[in-house]
């Protein structure tokens, strides 16, 4: 009868709503973006196949809050040496000659208001990977992670010893909270 | 719904007829068929002269508030007078006036509906219709107020987002008021939807055929006035009341606490909760007068809308307002007993300060003049009842003016002294909300049956 | 299949009522009554129980007011602790104001939709009436009038004995 | 961050290599507003239609590039900021700055603690003048006739027209404030020697002439003695604001607060001037006396002296009886004992335009022996080298033009047109001049009407030393490329002055760097007793940026002026006063915003509200309450101003404290030329100042009438009372000694004590050291992107300083006290605005920080309303690439300014103080890549660092140890409105009354 149909439809109403919460929810998400470079540099052949250390090219990531794109004058510690040529070998060595500096495209571009200093995370030990993704098995760079809040925390509540699942949270607080960690303060990334 | 026609004792509504007051509340013996026809007559006639030029301003002034709104959005709040002393001003005046203004529409139809009061009949309908549109006008400005409307979505607690374990802070006041304002909106809303379902049916069975008679076969969910149903129908008209009844005090409580929470010398006070009560129905009152003077004259209901009700309507207002008035009274009180320096000060810069003007306003529309309703005449005489129900309406915003605004212009440290002066943004949205609120109301006396015939049929035969 | 009942229309309610009550006490079963408001004393004459649709109501209100504290508590304690102003966490006071709205809003909601169902009420059901005017001025009291049986005559009778205006048979399914 | 390389090498050379530099300087913050904006409204667009939602999953935000040096350089690593030492250019104090540079750009201008001077404090112009640099009125290359050119074409138009050569005797005459550079003046004896024709005219706005003249005729030396206010038990200032503006008030400052010491050895100050400065309002005695009567009050203050010490020679004196007639004759016998009782350790200083007072005062110093002495008071054989102006000059060169007398005029920072009495004159005598050049920055009031434009570098982009006081000598260093095609002064001069090939002093370095080192290398390195070689000694020098030079002490012999002359001079003229005493007197005086107007087009120093009126935007008239009354004048009526050389229409402004019979008006306003923002703010004062007998007069007669017209004034604050309400609290020296730790009861904590992590931040501010000089409200702003509004904002109460200095007058008479609170977000443990955010977009930090963030906040300003404070701040509008507000934030250029690690708010979110927490991140990190904990003093705030006198202090107060501990749980730490139970972790210190009323 009739109130079959009309259950249905709530039904089908009830399912549409929730797909499109879910897309509401990814606004500005952008995991799995990966734009073309001016120079098609395959991270896969140098960090991978030739196991070229992240900090050798991004030094900067030790002491700076940016990774820091290498210069051009970094390749050419080994491409001078090199004589495998490509075209865009090439085109790299032309923009050293004229000292022209070269428009990469950013990849990992975290929301507004979100400061990120990458010294502090290499220095504490936490592997590139575990941001950036399998960046060695990557021809062409691409966003491995979400970089949402919620993706933050989860690593940030682990590293910082305060329970994450929720029954474990439960449990500690039972037994009182462990010390905040300053991980945890808005202003570690907001201001 | 159910004070209709009572003459055995029964068990919903078990009141014996000689309990009630002789007062008739409908003139002569219509039948019931020349109910149906005179209620809505408004609805198949085509309408006044009258109507439509009260509609013309009405929406003007919406059109008006439309460009301000989306200028606001545009340009942000700065073009209002706020400033770093005084950050609320006329937009949260406005909310808790209209939040206010909400409070008489439910009060009629629930609490009198449990005190078995007759007299509600023939106006509640209407009431609850101004609620409705009056919580729709105050729940604007909790959303403009912010001028980035897009990120309202921030105060509610939702799932799944981006944010993981961050959730809302419920020991906010603001994140109480959009549960309570939400959940009094949809409350009134199902309530005023749901006693209007019969009268919808009969619409329906006078609608001869073409769209009109399709739309009222939709809303009217198949109504045909089956005794079985309608002995539930009561039980659940019974329940939403005895729900609704607490709700209308919560809500005004609620959005005093807006207030009474802070330390703000003036908001920080533990009578504000029933001070606001109060307050509201007596606004919510004053503007049902206003609403249903107009209508009975314009729309000829005289002869359901009797001066009976007028009074009745008025001694509520009397009560209010006295009530109100010593509220005043006790805030100047515990000021000075309190001893606190600085609640002190802001009772004596109330009134003496810069706008010591709107509080002797205030006091002049909110004290003064419902003391006339005294004499029975007064409560009786039409043209003065509104002339009061308008200055209630003025003193009642006023009074919200004076508490926000006084308030915060001059608080703990003189160097942060401030003043606020409106501009023509918060001048033109107030009358546009205003004109939004009319523009509703005369559609809905236009659309629907602005009174309810069942529960008219249900007195007129008693 | 198709049912055979006999519709009597009444213009004022007391004779239906009279009507009603002598059918019953006839042993008549009446099918159902139509008026245009709710005429009292009638639940008694046709026998209805209270409906016990207030226990829903205290059901959903009581699952509104769990939920919106336990969801309360949950955000505030465990999920992320926040050091809001130096208030402890479960600031349970602050909680209670949307414990008691959530209350309200599920009750009500909860109670009109469970009417809703019971009745058989939405949106776009076609509407039955016995005689047109049920909704207006009329009183209709419909009876069952198996073909054959002898109800069908003494309802007939008594409701012409107590005023009816008109008793005629319709077809149809209940 | 800790190192602070010299920027030799560092620097890239102004051969394009900076394009990039700037190009990756792009404020991360400014960026990511504008992404924001756009993406913000893109969102906004979903947020009406739900089929845009399921688009929006799918949205791409702007591409973003990233764009790394052509080379790699160890020297800049992209997202760690420099520190370079230099020196402030922002006036003649040359004070020692540590200026931080990131990605290729100076954003900060900090205090250089190496420097024994300032150690470490700045002013607010010194702070604001890194705005400058970003300034957009700025000259982009050499201008001849009115043409853009090229160095090269113009150097040719100069060098034929200048001629030269041995014989050549055509006067070039080079008009500069004074230039206390010792390789600048190299470079203009170099120049003589080309050009024997040429000559040196000194013009100061603000001068001193008077007080170099009378030490002329008393000490046989005409310096400014170098003062040490640290040194005086007893600091009596005539009319001088050592404090705020005058002479070295950084370095005058600090010595002044180690004299505020909480015990017996406390100083004792007394003020004595018309209108009210920022010095009078912290003076511990404070005089009001018209300018006219100041010698009196110095002659009436000689003889008190002279009594107590019984010094024969002054008996004449004791005749005349004037101790009788000068005013405040009760105050000044106190005054008097309190010198006489601290002979040697006392210091009499005055700002006094008029010679026979300053010789006058040369005596009281002499007869109290004050000056010379290892630790004199008063140096004057190694005297201040600043405030060098000769006001007879600028006269005489004026004649000299009219009489075709100059055959080439070089104006070098000097802006006569506008900040001489006789500017017009000086534009009309510009046009009798063959050959004009101008060094100006800008086309500016003088330089507008020039031949040759040649635009000098910006202080942070050249190269320079200084030697404010003569020994102590300081170097500049450029802190980026120059932004535009300019060229240093010296660097012109010198290419000028290139000898044809073979002559005499051929082969010196014309690049000014090498200019500079060389000179060094020949005059000052042999100076150094040090046995490293020079290079090691330059980049020593370099990186600490000053160092001490002994020299050659100046002759001085014993006080020998005709005192006498002088005090019968002022007799006569205070008699005469006397009789035709009518109309009132025009004071003329200088504001820590504006000083003498040279910075008038720096929107930070034009919002800067005055630590004495609280206005913003524009001068006023300052009118004691009792004249105003008689006159019928309130504040905002505007006066006109009449003086024999000119009149002046200004706002009136009824100041607490002003002189009776003086109205007050600040200089540096009224610029026409200055640039967008400073033009037509305020009214230019200067012509009214005048010339008499060689001397510049800053007061005269005036006649104030009502115009009859009434201005909107721009004031950061309204209401001067406290109104009783102890919010500025302070305690008598007495009381102190009594008084218990912790008298005052800590009111019980309702809840459960929050845990904290591993610091609990918090700040202290010492009330008795802040002087109001406002620099620390300046460095806020600096440091925090804090947004320049306008005045009609700031008219609106929505100035966004996050720091503000609030200023109570207790009374509104002559004798009106003044105090200053410094106040910014108080971080409450309990912070009311805390529990009524919706959102939590506010919250406590686990190390106590009240934490704002600005992306949560969706504007309800709830928060505002509840703070007690009122310190939080809403972004009324889109202040950013916002043409409504054309200030830095909206010009490409002034955004360069930007600090990269504090986000740029956008419009519609609350912001407020956050204890500088980017430097508590940097800090943290600066300790965490150093594998050691974070030490007390390893973060400093940013309005702690510009602070001069040290008021300030932040630090851990989860470490007992820390200095903010020990002075939060000291006797005189309190915290404002504590009864409201908010808990601040901001607590002041009271201020000490010494209860001496006039």
């Amino acid at each position: 009868m009739r109130l079959r149909g009309i259950v249905f439809g709530f039904v089908v109403l009830g399912a549409g709503g929730g797909l499109l919460a879910r897309g509401a929810t990814r606004i500005g998400v952008h995991q799995g973006y990966a734009p073309e470079q001016p120079i098609a540099f395959p991270h896969k052949v140098h960090a991978g196949d030739n196991k070229i250390a992240c900090l050798y090219c991004h030094s900067a990531a030790r002491t700076s809050r940016h990774a820091g794109i290498p210069s051009a004058s970094v390749c050419m510690n080994c491409h001078a040496l090199l004589e495998k040529q490509t075209t865009a070998i090439q085109r790299l060595k032309e923009a050293v000659q004229q000292e022209r500096p070269i428009a990469w495209t950013k990849v990992h571009n975290l929301p507004d208001f979100v400061y990120f200093n990458h010294s502090q995370h290499v220095v504490s030990g936490v592997a590139c990977q575990r941001c950036h993704g399998a960046v060695e098995q990557m021809d062409r760079i691409e966003q491995a992670a979400p970089l949402t809040m919620g993706w933050c925390l989860g690593c940030h509540r682990a590293e910082a010893h305060v329970p994450t699942s929720t029954f474990a949270r439960v449990a500690a607080n039972v037994r009182g909270r462990p010390t905040p960690f300053a991980g945890e303060d808005c202003t570690s990334c907001h201001y | 719904m159910s004070a209709g026609g009572i003459h055995t004792s029964d068990p919903t509504t078990g009141a014996a007829p000689d309990t009630l007051p002789a007062t008739r509340w409908i003139e002569g013996t219509p039948s019931l068929h020349r109910i149906t026809s005179d209620i809505s007559r408004p609805m198949e006639a085509k309408p006044g002269r009258g109507w439509w030029i009260c509609f013309a301003l009405a929406s003007a002034a919406v059109l008006n508030l439309l460009g301000m709104v989306g200028y606001l959005f545009a340009k942000g709040i700065g073009i209002w007078g706020l400033n770093n002393a005084v950050g609320w001003a006329f937009d949260i005046t406005n909310f808790v006036f209209w939040i206010g203004i909400g409070h008489a529409g439910t009060l009629i139809s629930a609490i009198l509906l449990l005190f078995r009061q007759k007299w509600r009949t023939s106006i509640n309908r209407s009431a609850e219709a101004m609620t409705i549109f009056a919580v729709m006008c105050a729940g604007l400005f909790p959303l403009i107020h912010m001028g980035r409307p897009w990120d309202a979505f921030f105060i509610f607690p939702y799932f799944p987002n981006q944010r993981g374990p961050l959730w809302v802070n419920f020991r906010s006041p603001l994140v109480w008021d959009v549960f309570a304002i939400s959940t009094y909106f949809t409350i009134s809303l199902v309530f005023w939807y749901l006693g209007m379902i019969p009268d919808l049916a009969t619409l329906r069975d006078r609608a001869v055929g073409g769209i009109k008679k399709f739309v009222f076969r939709i809303l009217s969910l198949g109504w045909n006035g089956s005794q079985r149903t309608w002995s539930r129908y009561e039980i659940v008209s019974l329940v939403l009341a005895a729900l609704a009844t607490p709700l209308v005090l919560s809500v005004h409580s609620i959005v005093s606490t807006d207030f009474a929470t802070s330390l703000v010398p003036g908001w920080h006070t533990t009578i504000f909760p029933p001070y606001f009560v109060a307050g509201a129905i007596y606004s919510g009152f004053g503007m049902v007068l206003t609403l249903l003077i107009i209508t009975r004259q314009t729309m000829h209901l005289e002869r359901y809308i009797t001066v009976n009700h007028l009074e009745a309507m008025a001694k509520v207002t009397l009560l209010t307002g006295s009530l109100v008035g010593y509220a005043y009274a006790t805030e100047f009180f515990n000021a000075w007993y309190s001893g606190n320096v600085h609640e002190r000060f802001h009772f004596i810069n109330r009134a003496t300060g810069p706008y010591a003007w709107c509080f002797y306003l205030m006091v002049l529309c909110n004290v003064l003049t419902p003391q006339v309703l005294w004499w029975k005449r007064a409560r009786r005489s039409v043209p003065l009842l509104f002339v009061v129900s308008i200055l209630v309406n003025v003193g009642m915003w006023f009074e919200r003016f004076v508490i926000i605004v006084v308030g915060l212009h001059r608080n703990f440290l003189p160097s942060a002294w401030g003043m606020f002066y409106p501009t023509v943004f918060d001048i033109g949205i107030l009358v546009g909300v205003f004109g939004l609120f009319f523009s509703l109301f005369l559609l809905f006396i236009r659309a629907l049956p602005m009174i309810a015939m069942w529960e008219v049929k249900g007195v007129s035969n008693g | 299949m198709a049912e055979r009942f006999l519709v009597g229309s009444f213009s004022e309610p007391g004779p239906m009522l009279a009507a009603v009550a002598t059918l019953r006490s006839a042993g008549v079963a009446i099918h159902d009554v139509f008026a245009p408001y709710p005429v009292h004393g009638l639940d008694q004459a046709m026998g209805i129980r209270r409906s016990r649709l207030p226990f829903v109501t205290l059901l959903a209100g009581l699952g509104g007011l769990c939920f919106a504290l336990v969801f309360q508590y949950y955000t505030a304690v465990f999920d992320w602790p926040l050091d809001v102003g130096g208030k402890p966490e479960n600031s349970t006071l602050a909680f209670v104001p949307v414990c008691f709205e959530l209350t309200v809003l599920i009750g009500g909601l909860g109670t009109v939709g469970a009417f809703l169902l019971r009745a058989r009420l939405f949106p776009g059901k076609p509407e039955q009436l016995p005689v047109l005017g049920v909704t207006n001025n009329v009183f209709a009291v419909v009876t069952h009038a198996p073909a054959g049986g002898n109800e069908g005559p003494l309802a007939r009778r008594i409701m012409l004995e107590n005023g009816a205006d008109e008793v005629d048979e319709r077809e149809g399914e209940s | 961050m800790s190192r602070r390389p010299t920027c030799d090498e560092a620097m890239p050379r102004g051969d394009g290599h900076d394009a990039p530099l700037v190009q990756i300087g792009l404020p991360t913050g400014a960026r990511s507003t504008g992404f924001e904006a756009t993406r913000r409204d893109v969102l906004s667009l979903m947020g009406f239609s739900l089929g845009a939602i399921g688009l929006g999953a799918g949205c791409r935000a702007p591409v973003q590039h990233a764009v790394p040096l052509p080379s790699a350089s160890t020297e800049m690593v992209p997202g760690v900021p420099n520190l370079y030492a230099t020196t402030c250019g922002g006036c003649g104090a040359s004070c020692g700055l540590v200026v931080k540079q990131r990605d290729g750009r100076p954003i900060k201008i900090e205090g250089n603690e190496a420097s024994p001077l300032t150690g470490g404090g700045t002013c607010a112009a010194g702070q604001a003048s890194v705005l400058s640099l970003y300034d957009d009125a700025r000259l982009r290359g050499p201008v001849w006739l009115g043409n853009a050119v090229s160095w090269s074409e113009i150097d040719r138009h100069i060098t034929t027209m200048l001629g030269g050569g041995g014989s050549d005797r055509r006067a070039i005459v080079l008009l500069s404030p004074t230039i206390n550079s010792p390789s600048t003046r190299a470079v203009l004896a170099d120049f003589r020697t080309r050009f024997p024709g040429f000559r040196h005219v000194v013009h100061d706005p603000m001068s001193l002439a008077a007080l170099r003249e009378a030490n002329r005729l008393a000490f046989g030396a005409a310096v400014v003695p170098h003062f040490h206010f640290d040194r005086a038990r007893v600091v009596v200032a005539l009319e001088a604001d050592f404090l705020g503006t005058w002479l070295a008030p950084v370095e005058f400052s600090r010595q002044w607060a180690r004299r505020r010491t909480a015990d017996g050895t406390r100083g004792f100050h007394v003020q004595c001037e018309a209108g009210l400065s920022v010095t009078g309002s912290n003076a511990d005695l404070r005089l009001a006396v018209a300018p006219s009567e100041l010698g009196t009050v110095a002659v009436a203050l000689l003889a008190a002296v002279a009594r107590r010490v019984n010094d024969a020679g002054l008996a004449a004196l004791n005749a005349t009886g004037l101790g009788q007639t000068a005013p405040h004759a009760a105050a000044i016998d106190r005054v008097a004992d309190a010198l006489a009782r601290h002979r040697g350790e006392s210091l009499v200083v005055t700002g006094s335009d008029d010679v026979a007072t300053q010789l006058v005062v040369g005596k009281l110093n002499a007869l109290l022996g004050n000056i010379g002495g290892a630790d004199g008071p008063i140096d004057l054989a190694r005297p201040s080298l600043q405030a060098q102006g000769d006001d007879a000059g600028v006269p005489a060169l004026i004649d000299d033009m009219n009489r075709g007398a100059v055959s080439a005029l070089i104006i070098w920072g000097a802006n006569p047109v506008y900040d001489h009495p006789d500017g017009l004159a000086f534009r009309k005598a510009l046009g009798r001049v063959p050959l004009t050049i101008s060094f100006a920055d800008r086309r500016d009031e003088t330089s507008a009407h020039v031949h040759a434009l040649c635009p000098d570098h910006h202080f942070l982009e050249s190269w320079g030393d200084a030697e404010p006081v003569s020994g102590h000598f300081s170097l500049a260093q450029p802190l980026i490329a120059p932004l535009h095609d300019t060229r240093a002064g010296a660097e012109s001069l010198l290419a000028w002055a290139a000898p044809a090939a073979g002559a005499a002093g051929a082969g010196k370095p014309a690049d000014h760097r090498l200019y500079l080192r060389d000179f060094w290398r020949r005059a000052l390195y042999p100076r150094a007793a040090t046995a490293a070689g020079f290079d090691d000694f330059w980049e020593r020098t370099l990186e600490r940026g000053v160092v001490e030079l002994p020299g050659p002490a100046v002759q001085t012999h014993a006080f020998a002026g005709d005192w006498q002359g002088a005090v019968r001079d002022i007799v006569t003229r205070a008699s005469r006063a006397g009789t035709d005493h009518g109309g009132y007197e025009l004071a003329l005086h200088e504001t820590v915003g504006a000083r003498d107007g040279r910075h008038a087009n720096n929107p930070w120093l034009l919002e800067l509200p005055d630590p004495i009126t609280r206005l913003t935007w524009g001068n006023v008239a300052s009118i004691a309450p009792a004249t105003a009354a008689a006159l019928g004048v309130a504040t905002g009526d505007v006066v006109t101003l009449t003086t024999e050389t000119g009149k002046l229409e200004l706002p009136a402004f009824v100041q607490p404290g002003q002189d009776r019979r003086t109205i007050s008006v600040a200089v540096g306003y009224g610029r026409w030329a200055a640039g967008k923002a400073g033009d037509g703010i305020g009214a230019n004062v200067y012509p009214l100042a005048r010339v008499e007998n060689g001397v510049r007069r800053y007061a005269a007669r005036v006649n104030v009438a009502k115009a009859g017209r009434r201005a909107r004034l721009a004031p950061a604050q309204t209401h001067f009372s406290m109104e009783g309400r102890d919010i500025v609290q302070s305690l008598t020296l007495a009381s102190l000694e009594h008084e218990h730790e912790h008298e005052h009861e800590e009111l019980p904590n309702l809840w459960r004590e929050r845990l904290h992590g591993a610091h609990a931040w918090g700040m202290s501010i010492d009330l008795d050291a802040c002087t109001g000089c406002s620099a620390c409200v300046v460095a806020c702003q600096s440091e925090n992107n804090v947004p320049v509004v306008g005045a009609e904002q700031v008219r609106k109460s929505r100035i966004m300083h996050w720091l503000r200095i609030d200023r109570y007058f207790d009374g509104d008479g002559e004798d009106a006290t003044t105090v200053h609170q410094p106040m910014m977000c108080q971080h409450c443990q309990h912070a009311p605005c805390e529990t009524v955010c919706p959102v939590l977009a506010t919250t406590t930090s686990s190390e106590g920080i009240n934490q704002q963030v600005y992306n949560r906040c969706i504007g309800t300003r709830y928060c505002a309303n509840n703070c007690p404070y009122k310190v939080r701040r809403f972004n009324w509008h889109n202040y950013t690439a916002n043409d409504d507000f054309p200030y830095n934030m909206t010009s490409p250029l002034g955004r360069l300014v930007l600090n990269p690690d504090v986000t740029v708010r956008s419009r519609g979110v609350m912001e407020k103080c956050n204890l500088c927490v980017q430097r508590v991140q940097l800090g943290k990190n600066q300790a965490l890549l150093q594998r050691r904990p974070l030490a007390d003093g390893d973060v400093a705030t940013a309005c702690q660092q510009a602070c001069p006198t040290g008021a300030i202090v932040f630090g851990d107060l989860a470490d007992a140890g820390s200095r903010v501990s020990k002075l939060l749980a000291g006797r005189r730490a309190y915290r404002v409105l504590d009864d409201l139970g908010t808990r601040p972790n901001v607590g002041y210190l009271k201020k000490i009354e010494l209860k001496e009323k006039a």
